[in-house]
């Protein structure tokens, strides 16, 4: 298997009998920018949750590279180069914008290296260089719980890339955005990907076709249709989907 | 009046001398002599035979039997006090005592004088009392009053005394035939009973083997079958005391450190409500039924002073309610300290609820905890009932589902939230009520059952009424199963460990539903 | 569990300074104590016995709220269970005293505790061999409470457990362990516990010396676990277990096993326990089961509440101003004093979230 | 005021505690005139306030009564009450505040075992002087103590003796069922020597532990039934402590154990305790003091008057520690009139061979091994709560706080 591919294979998921995945196989090459849409309840969230450790698949294969994602922990998956971003922007409210970033920087992550931590120089350069990038240079000493909501959703894609990751998945990121906001995280995106995979689960059509990749069609756990976004558009059965019911 | 006692007196005087042939008269004045003199006099005369000593021993039994300083015996009877042999008029004297010897002497005498009693009850005792005080003497008037009785309760009574007083007949016939009957017995006393024999008798060691033998194997049945109950028992208790914080914790997620001050404050109802009837004869038997409900307001008003005043502010932040509960707990706690006093009070039980209840196979059971696991389980249907069918425990499932669509939808978030608090308070002032029979009314009761309470709704899932009581009845089993072999306290210390290592393997208890808590 | 913790008080650099301040004067103001103990008893800054006894007291306390402090307001490990690592280092080190009392017992066994010489006992039990040296009590002081915790965690952590559930289990713990610690059959003295001890060290413990000197072992090892929970909590590590409180399953997309952070700050604050318990034990003359009763452990939490929590100061704060109210108190109003802790418990969390500590920083804002 | 608590300036300066002037921390002055102070050292609240509160109203009643005689030595006696609050530790620094801050002259307190052991180095440090009222398992003897309870002797053997008279059923088989801790665990092992040294087997007798506050007997309940169903007549003595006899009688009661058949013994349960249950089913359960409120005689009849008009609760009773109070403060109040002062060391000297003339009708002496002889009575439960007297000693016993049972006090280091 190529370093830093992922691959899904036949992954279902069950809760209580409610089938969340449905046999779903997905391939993401490196480097790769994929959108992944569907309705409500198509299973994206799953998804996410499968490969990232947060949940145990029922059946199937989870591999990234060589490695069986099934068999590893939160923190090793991460630790893996695999990143998140949630659906709810989530950063450390009680610490500031240069912290958080401190923080996901990729360093040794046991407890007697973080009591032992001296921040290198080089360190310092990449953290400010990535505060110029997602546009809080001037607010690194503010706390995160001040800051708004799009500025959260940039601080929270910074931490991401301080981790250097090889896959990047992001969920709903410009969901509350203002159209400019949107505007300058699709920007982000497309910057960030090439040197790396990234998967961007997102219910705006305008976002997905802005990223001008290709897209993944997910409904009730199982791929529906892929390709290009006007493909996916015409396709039959996505529209009976969308706007059937 | 005195006048008329003095004569009477006089009369007396007079009189005795002229009956003093009367064997049963000059008996009866050893009634008021020491400890040793007393047994004696009782055992002369349940052989004697006399009616006339039946009131007498009653009396002295129930300690209504007094003396004059010269020795006069008097009847007190319902606050009038009379010569007990004359059965004229007297000013009372003082209470003749008696000890357990005394006591022991009593039963049997009673047993002979009443062994043909107008009242079953009365023959029960009878030979109840022949039973435990055996002896040869008995047999034929045991055989006599058998061929007369028709009762077959107290027939088996009699047949077992009968047997008990063969075995120290001086016939070996008569004594075997004992052994026989007493081997179709379950009871522990009949064993004991054999027991003796057996060093009295070493040539009836065989059959008294086999009979013990038999009695045993009945006895273990029994013992299983009992421990059983103890373990329902306490799983009752610990329900009773779980429901409530069931309802505030597992429903509500609030951690209500003080929810043991108010299963004490329903104690305390118990005991108010009893004090406030004690002086109404036709009241005083209902306290108890109406302590409940009673408990149940009193306890609830509190709750619903405790959530409107407190709590509320503190929702979302469960562990900051844990340590202002405390607070309020160890206000409760002084506050009854000092209005009621550090002392134990006293709860009167009910007769229906004292004593024990023989079931099929010689098994028994305490009337007051059988009465005690009825009540929890009927708490428990009243509370699923009126969270199930109710407008309220529909308005209160629709708020922890999901409160902000609830409100929208008109619900007073606020209101069920307080009537929720104090339904869940309320029902731990009923066990209040409960516990008031088998434990101390202290201001400490509380502080006894909370980690309990707090284990058993952890362990048979948040949030769910159902787990708590299947959580309550294991723990209770599995504590008396395990309560022989290791001890109480080990036993104890076993079943929290196994908790805590149940809820590492299973975090959300045996039954999970969703609830404020649940998510967390 | 992200709505439930305070934030890390940040205070301006004059306030930080002022907190410092304070926290040093505090500090040099008990170093002082014992000095202006041997002043005359009319000098005005004359300090009785008494005040020199309870702060070596409270100091111990003081330990165990920066113990609960690391755990709860930094980490957001709400244990209800501290008493118990607390009161085994008290243990471990009243082990060592009843073996050095030696011969000098009632009924002068050379090996025996008293205890178990009427309690019938011949044998000393093998959990009690090597206590007679110090170094082994002391380390058994940390050892045991940190691998209680190491335990206890490795299981709880490791499923997920937290919040309430985590503090329901920590609460059973001790419990369990005060019903075990008070049986006799255990070997550890019963509800009796130890006293009467003699010497520490080859100090005779009933001196003015001997109380001096374990004095100033307790401010000195307060003074280092200050230091040491500074240290913690201004490095990285710090920053993480703020994380770890704040947003849990965050960290861990994060790369961060969280178990771990949590685990190590955890038997790190037990073992903190641990020493102020064996500190405790020499100081007050007593250990016995009472110590695990899950009433002592809550109320050590409340003294981090009270003082704030996820500030040292505060639990430091927390612990002498609680402790000095309850001195007060019960012999001032010996029958109404519950009335007034319980009622300052209910208004510290009903209206100073962040204790007293908290009452400064809302004079910063404003 | 200067001795201001150093912590007071951070508390201050919180905020919230600063109410932390701690008026009550300031020193007195040594005095050798002004009021006596007299120290009371129990528990108000926790688990230990059940019994301890009406000790508390005892040693006031009778520091209200002396000052109405004109106090001692012409000085007025003054309480000071502090709260130990049921924990252990607590009674320590306590006891150093009542010694040093308020300089009490002696201090009446403690009820278990455990809260005198942790005051007795402070007593002993600070040479202060200590009355304790409870009845004890022994093997001490401090010179800082005077133990008015009973040592063993004075209550366990005798009872035990009781028991195994033609009187008190001629029991041949025991069931020692105490909570765990010391008092019990040494009692009963005396009392396994001295049942051995009568001829009773091991075998015959079962010893059972329970801890604190047990609430749930049914187990030991039927297993005492099971082992009274060997053949042998069976009477239990029990040590159980405080709130769990409660419980324990009612299960005794429910479970149908009459006191003719398997009678028992209570060491701990007096008319306090019973003031907490329906007594009805447990007339003839036996109890062993050395006192009972219900003794006759002219000083426990104003002992009981004093009570009444102090206390102005009709249903408050008096009980066995209360009286060992009672006696303890007279033999005080005595000893400092001889010896003219309060210094410890006087009024310990001036203490031994003391006699007051007791409720418990007899005339009590205080030996030089600060215990005092006591008759034992033993009493069955009436149907009122109160006891009726079936047997006493014809005098006053001394003490044996060092029990002949325990052989290890052979080789006790002769400094007791």
């Amino acid at each position: 298997m190529k370093a830093g591919t992922l691959y899904l294979d036949g992954v279902s998921v069950v809760f209580d009998g409610f089938r969340a995945l449905n046999s779903l196989s997905l391939v993401i090459e490196p480097g790769e920018l994929r959108a992944i849409i569907g309705p409500n309840g198509a299973g994206k969230t799953t998804m996410m949750d499968i490969i990232t450790g947060k949940t145990r698949p029922t059946a199937g294969t989870v591999q990234f590279g060589d490695h069986d994602l099934t068999r590893m922990d939160e923190a090793a998956i991460a630790e893996l180069g695999i990143g998140r971003k949630f659906q709810k922007p989530t950063v450390f409210d009680a610490l500031t914008v240069f912290e958080n970033l401190e923080l996901a920087l990729k360093a040794p992550r046991d407890p007697w290296s973080c009591l032992r931590w001296v921040l290198p120089p080089a360190a310092r350069r990449r953290i400010e260089a990535t505060l110029a990038e997602i546009g809080l240079a001037d607010r690194a000493g503010a706390r995160a719980a001040i800051l708004s909501h799009g500025q959260r959703q940039w601080l929270e894609i910074g931490m991401l890339l301080m981790q250097e990751p090889q896959l990047l998945l992001v969920d709903e990121p410009v969901a509350g955005m203002t159209d400019q906001e949107t505007e300058h995280t699709a920007a982000l995106l497309r910057r960030i990907a090439g040197q790396r995979s990234v998967v961007v689960v997102e219910h705006d059509l305008e976002f997905v076709r802005a990223l001008g990749e290709k897209v993944t069609v997910l409904c009730e756990g199982a791929v529906l249709s892929e390709g290009s976004i006007d493909r996916v558009q015409n396709d039959p059965r996505v529209i009976e989907v969308y706007l059937g019911r | 009046m005195r006048v008329l006692c003095l004569v009477m007196a006089l009369f007396l005087l007079l009189a005795a001398p002229l009956r003093a042939q009367d064997r049963f008269e000059t008996l009866a004045a050893g009634l008021s002599g020491g400890f040793g003199a007393q047994v004696e006099t009782v055992e002369r005369l349940g052989a004697l035979g006399d009616a006339r000593a039946l009131p007498l021993l009653q009396a002295l039994g129930e300690g209504r039997l007094q003396k004059r300083a010269d020795g006069t015996l008097l009847l007190e009877q319902d606050g009038t006090v009379v010569e007990a042999v004359a059965g004229t008029p007297a000013a009372p004297g003082e209470t003749v005592r008696i000890n357990n010897r005394v006591r022991a002497a009593l039963r049997g005498a009673l047993g002979r004088l009443q062994l043909v009693a107008p009242q079953e009850g009365a023959r029960l005792q009878a030979a109840d009392g022949l039973f435990r005080s055996r002896s040869a003497d008995n047999i034929p008037l045991l055989e006599q009053a058998l061929a007369r009785e028709a009762a077959p309760l107290v027939r088996a009574r009699m047949e077992l005394a009968l047997a008990a007083s063969r075995l120290v007949a001086a016939d070996e016939a008569a004594r075997r035939q004992g052994i026989e009957i007493l081997s179709g017995s379950g009871s522990a006393e009949a064993r004991s009973l054999l027991l003796e024999a057996r060093a009295a008798n070493p040539a009836l060691a065989a059959p008294i083997d086999a009979a013990i033998a038999a009695i045993d194997a009945r006895l273990q049945i029994r013992q299983a079958a009992e421990t059983v109950f103890q373990g329902l028992s306490l799983g009752s208790i610990l329900l009773l005391a779980a429901l409530g914080l069931a309802i505030t914790f597992g429903v509500m997620g609030i951690i209500n450190m003080a929810h043991g001050e108010m299963v004490m404050l329903g104690a305390y109802t118990t005991v108010m409500v009893q004090e406030g009837f004690r002086g109404v004869p036709w009241l005083a038997p209902w306290s108890l039924p109406v302590s409940v409900p009673a408990a149940f307001l009193v306890t609830a008003a509190v709750g619903v002073a405790l959530e409107r005043g407190l709590i509320r502010h503190l929702y979302g932040r469960p562990l900051e309610t844990l340590l202002m509960t405390f607070g309020v707990g160890m206000i409760l706690q002084q506050a009854v300290r000092l209005l009621f006093g550090a002392q134990n009070r006293e709860v009167v039980s009910p007769a229906w609820m004292q004593g024990t209840l023989a079931l099929p196979g010689d098994i028994t059971v305490t009337q007051n905890r059988l009465w005690i696991i009825l009540f929890a389980l009927v708490v428990l249907g009243l509370a699923v009932a009126a969270i199930r069918f109710t407008r309220f425990g529909l308005e209160m499932r629709a708020v922890v589902q999901n409160r902000r669509i609830a409100a929208t939808m008109g619900i007073r978030t606020g209101r069920v939230d307080a009537m929720t608090f104090a339904f869940g308070s309320g029902i731990a002032g009923m066990a209040g009520v409960a516990l008031s029979q088998v434990d101390n009314v202290s201001p400490n009761l509380g502080t006894g059952y909370i980690i309990d309470s707090f284990m058993v709704v952890v362990f048979g899932g948040v949030g769910s009424l159902a787990g708590t009581m299947i959580g309550a009845f294991t723990l209770g089993i599995v504590n008396k199963l395990l309560e022989p072999w290791a001890g109480a306290v080990l036993a104890k210390i076993a079943v929290l460990v196994g908790i805590m290592l149940f809820i590492q393997r299973r975090p959300k208890g045996l039954f999970a539903l969703k609830g404020r808590a649940a998510e967390q | 569990m992200s709505a439930t913790t305070a934030e890390t008080p940040r205070l301006r650099p004059t306030r930080a300074l002022i907190l410092r301040g304070l926290l040093l004067a505090g500090l040099l103001i008990l170093a002082l104590l014992p000095l202006l103990n041997r002043l005359p008893p009319d000098h005005a800054l004359h300090a009785s016995d008494f005040i020199v006894s309870v702060s070596g007291k409270w100091m111990c306390y003081a330990m165990l709220a920066l113990a609960i402090d690391l755990a709860w307001g930094y980490a957001g490990i709400l244990s209800l269970g501290h008493g118990a690592f607390f009161a085994l280092g008290g243990y471990a080190i009243g082990m060592h005293l009843m073996r050095l009392i030696g011969p000098r017992g009632v009924y002068g066994h050379p090996v025996l505790p008293d205890f178990m010489v009427f309690l019938g006992w011949t044998e000393l039990p093998w959990y009690w061999w090597g206590f007679q040296f110090f170094p082994f009590a002391l380390l058994m002081a940390l050892a045991v409470p940190g691998l209680l915790a190491g335990l206890l965690g490795w299981l709880a952590f490791r499923s997920r457990i937290t919040g309430v559930y985590l503090s329901i289990i920590t609460q059973a713990m001790t419990y369990a362990l005060m019903l075990a610690f008070f049986r006799n059959d255990m070997g550890f003295g019963g509800n009796n516990g130890f006293t009467d001890f003699k010497e520490l060290l080859g100090m005779k413990l009933n001196t003015a010396g001997a109380r001096a000197a374990l004095f100033y072992a307790a401010l000195l090892s307060l003074s280092g676990a200050v230091l040491l929970c500074r240290h913690l909590t201004r490095s990285k590590l710090g920053r993480v277990l703020v994380a770890v409180r704040d947003a849990e399953s965050r960290v861990r997309f994060l790369g961060y096993s969280t178990v771990s952070v949590k685990l190590s700050v955890f038997v790190l604050s037990a073992m903190l326990a641990g020493l102020g318990g064996a500190l405790y034990v020499p100081l007050v003359g007593i250990i016995n089961p009472g110590e695990f009763s899950p009433g002592n452990s809550i109320e050590a939490v409340i003294w981090v509440a009270v003082g704030g929590r996820g500030t040292l100061v505060g639990a430091l704060l927390g612990a002498f101003s609680v402790n000095a109210v309850k001195t007060w108190l019960t012999s001032f109003a010996p029958d109404l004093w519950l009335f007034a802790l319980g009622g300052l418990f209910v208004a510290v969390t009903l209206f100073l979230p962040r204790g007293l500590i908290g009452l400064m920083r809302k004079g910063e804002e404003r | 005021m200067i001795h201001r608590h150093p912590f007071s300036r951070r508390a201050l300066l919180g905020g919230a505690a600063g109410a932390l002037a701690l008026p009550a921390l300031r020193p007195a002055l040594a005095q050798n005139s002004g009021p006596i102070r007299v120290g009371v050292l129990h528990s108000l609240s926790g688990t230990m306030a059940i019994s301890e509160t009406a000790l508390r109203d005892t040693v006031l009643m009778m520091v209200e009564d002396q000052n109405r005689k004109g106090g001692i030595l012409g000085r007025k006696l003054e309480a000071v009450v502090v709260d130990p609050a049921s924990n252990w530790p607590l009674f320590a620094e306590k006891a150093r505040e009542l010694l040093q801050v308020h300089k009490v002259d002696v201090t009446f307190g403690c009820w278990t075992s455990v809260s005198r052991k942790s005051v007795l180095p402070v007593f002993e440090e600070l040479n202060g002087l200590l009355f304790y009222p409870v009845q004890y398992e022994g093997e001490e003897q401090s010179r800082n103590v005077f133990y008015t309870g009973a040592a063993p002797n004075q209550q366990a053997i005798p009872a035990v003796d009781y028991l195994m008279s033609d009187d008190g059923g001629s029991a041949r088989r025991i069931a020692l069922l105490g909570t765990d801790y010391v008092y019990p665990r040494t009692t009963n092992r005396i009392l396994r020597a001295f049942l051995n040294s009568k001829g009773i087997a091991d075998a015959d007798i079962l010893e059972e532990y329970t801890p604190f506050g047990h609430s749930d007997w049914q187990g030991i309940v039927s297993r005492v039934k099971t082992f009274a169903s060997q053949g042998k007549k069976t009477a239990i003595v029990s040590t159980i402590n405080g709130d769990a006899n409660v419980p324990f009688y009612r299960e005794l009661g429910n479970q149908g154990i009459k006191a003719e058949d398997i009678p028992s013994v209570a060491f701990s349960v007096g008319e306090e305790e019973l003031a907490g249950i329906d007594t009805k089913p447990l007339v003839g359960h036996l109890a062993a003091w050395n006192y009972f409120m219900s003794v006759e005689g002219p000083a426990n009849a104003e002992f009981k008057q004093m009570w009444a008009s102090y206390i102005k609760n009709p249903k408050r009773v008096t009980n066995d520690p209360m009286e060992a109070t009672y006696t303890g403060f007279r033999m005080w109040a005595q000893a400092v009139t001889q010896a003219r002062t309060t210094a410890v060391d006087a009024v310990r000297t001036a203490m031994y061979g003391q006699k007051v003339a007791a409720p418990s009708g007899y005339t009590e002496q205080m030996w030089e091994n600060h215990h005092l002889s006591k008759p034992v009575m033993i009493g069955e439960i009436q149907e009122d709560g109160q006891f009726s007297i079936v047997h006493k000693t014809a005098d006053a016993i001394r003490a044996e706080n060092w029990s002949p049972f325990i052989p290890e006090n052979a080789n006790r280091a002769k400094a007791g």
